[in-house]
């Protein structure tokens, strides 16, 4: 385990409806502990993973949209949203979770996790990688 | 060159596990190492050692065991995906209390950090799903 | 011989949507339910599919799978009616049979 | 009203059962009748007994048995189906030599003609899948 | 079991990629024994199951194709094909497996199972059923 | 730093493989695999995307899956060749690392 790899997390499948959502948050969860370099990205139905005020009041499924928000607290800072999904679906920025991360390069200072980037960045994106997850 | 494998479905109701099972035979054939077949989500159910399939038809779980003996194949089958979906081992029965145990011996139940490890050590992680 | 249809489906996705809308005739019902619920929402590349069959279909939403989503009710595309499970069994009841579009 | 219901996915991988139970309770307190409940496909898993889900999570397996105490409810789980994917009762055991059995006593192991037999008596099947 | 009804299976899904296909049609050969009014529609990439020429030859699966030429003898007769789901996939009615039935009230001629229709009369068809299955 | 891009489900069923052809650079290799295969006919609705893509990047597709579903290997777009399982394996050692449209 020398080498630092680039791992990114490809999500495209939106929550609730399949559990690979949830289970792949599982596998980033346990994945922070091994000091890779972590991003996720979100593509497709995967942005509705982001939709803020999940409620699982009339539900049985449990609504694990807060463990999102811990990412941070996790050293998980980089998370690629794709703009042409957003848009699709009808969805804008301010409709998705505030996700934030403290910077320990820049004094701790809280900044956005959330990185909206055009489809064509993601596939560039997704070419830098070094391995890619797919759930 | 160092092969990891991800499995993320069931045996017969996706062609994914099959594909996953002829890409591993392939590798192993061409001299490549499989470091690790981890089972995930619904794929921890190609481990069960009761399945009994049609005579005519492919031995998903049995297959899997005997590419594993013949080339010490380290398949892992996710805990936290394993207890959802009733798939026990000894240790697993005893700590939850369960009567029975279904996994085939040619599989061993571990955390995901497993995966997370064969994909930092391996050159390619290959994943199968639906 | 009214049919209730369902779909489960993201119809970003799926074809699922899709297919729904154009094997259903005139005077049937659609329920959106599970992933299918994000068809119901305005603003999307779909609205104008789904408010077309609004045209002569009847058009539900079940709430709960909307709520569990983070979807607003307010957001809904006007005329869709939103249903808990006692809705769903009714609709059931109400239509002679159901083809669910998995 | 009499219905019955048929299931196609497993438990937790896919919500169709969950929408399934949500739908056949709801019938039964609205004095509907629940025929049959038939578990085809990969929804023959939502019948085994060693399923330990997370302590925060819904039990679906238990949840489906008490359910079908409180109501009487027949709930049938396919044999072709679930010999293919390891769901195995006593006579299972016996008929193909497996050294373990894992359905949960709420449930009963049948053919096909169950499923056909439940469509023709009720007044609506209703299908959950993926 | 006093009324016969109407009973269509509908099939939407391509073979061998998942397991829908074949077991649908273990419920069709199960099913036939029942004395119902049974049709079978393809729809989709269902109309891929009808494909002649499937060849498991190099392949573990096995390949269920010849099933379909067996429905015939189950009374199994009325097979439903759309018309613009073929278009769509290229697809001419002679590149599906010849399929036949013999017709007791013709004298026991030979006859074609298969039923090409438009999707407005499939979706007609759909109509008229008392019970649709689906897989 | 190349990707091998895998696409397992039919394009008339799923939106795999319009995310992958949206989401591939030029230089990649995809791989059409199990009900993937479809996308390789001449002849169907997608068969246009395809052959665009092709101007930049290289398609292929698994045999025995072709065989299974009873395609003729002579109705494949031109351009597309055709692998067995020991030509998958070779794609994924000679690309940096590989991309399941799931």
């Amino acid at each position: 385990m020398s080498k630092i790899k680039k791992f990114m997390y490809v999500n495209r499948r939106a929550p609730y409806g399949t559990v690979y959502a949830l289970e792949s948050l599982e596998v980033v969860l346990i994945g922070a502990a091994f000091d890779q370099d972590v991003s996720l990205a979100f593509i497709g139905d995967g942005v509705y993973q982001l939709k803020s005020d999940q409620d699982s009041s009339d539900s049985d499924q449990k609504n694990f949209s807060p463990i999102y928000q811990a990412l941070g607290d996790y050293d998980v800072s980089k998370l690629y949203v794709e703009k042409e999904s957003l848009e699709e679906r009808g969805l804008t920025l301010e409709e998705l979770m505030p996700l934030t991360y403290e910077d320990e390069d820049d004094d701790w200072a809280e900044k956005d996790s959330i990185r909206v980037v055009s489809r064509d960045e993601m596939a560039e994106l997704m070419d830098q990688q070094d391995v890619l997850f797919n759930f | 060159m160092k092969f990891a494998i991800q499995i993320n479905e069931g045996p017969y109701q996706h062609q994914a596990t099959d594909t996953a099972y002829h890409f591993t035979k392939s590798a192993l054939e061409k001299g490549h190492e499989v470091s690790r077949v981890f089972f995930y989500h619904d794929g921890v159910y190609n481990s069960s050692r009761i399945t009994t399939p049609p005579q005519d038809d492919r031995h998903i779980v049995n297959r899997w065991a005997e590419l594993a003996e013949a080339h010490s194949l380290d398949m892992v089958v996710c805990v936290a995906a394993a207890q959802r979906r009733g798939v026990v081992d000894d240790g697993e029965a005893e700590r939850n209390g369960k009567d029975a145990t279904n996994i085939h011996p040619a599989f061993r139940i571990s955390g995901l950090g497993q995966l997370i490890e064969a994909a930092v050590e391996a050159d390619r992680l290959m994943v199968f799903g639906d | 011989m009214s049919i209730l249809h369902t779909v489960n489906k993201s119809p970003f996705e799926k074809n699922s949507l899709d297919e729904c809308l154009t094997h259903s005739t005139d005077g049937c019902a659609i329920l959106l339910l599970e992933d299918g619920v994000y068809a119901a929402m305005q603003g999307t590349n779909v609205e104008s599919a789904v408010k077309d069959a609004m045209a002569s279909k009847k058009v539900y939403a079940l709430g709960p799978d909307i709520k569990l989503r983070g979807l607003s009710t307010d957001r809904i595309i006007d005329g869709i009616e939103v249903v808990d499970f006692a809705g769903f069994v009714d609709l059931s009841e109400s239509n002679d049979k159901v083809q669910a579009w998995l």
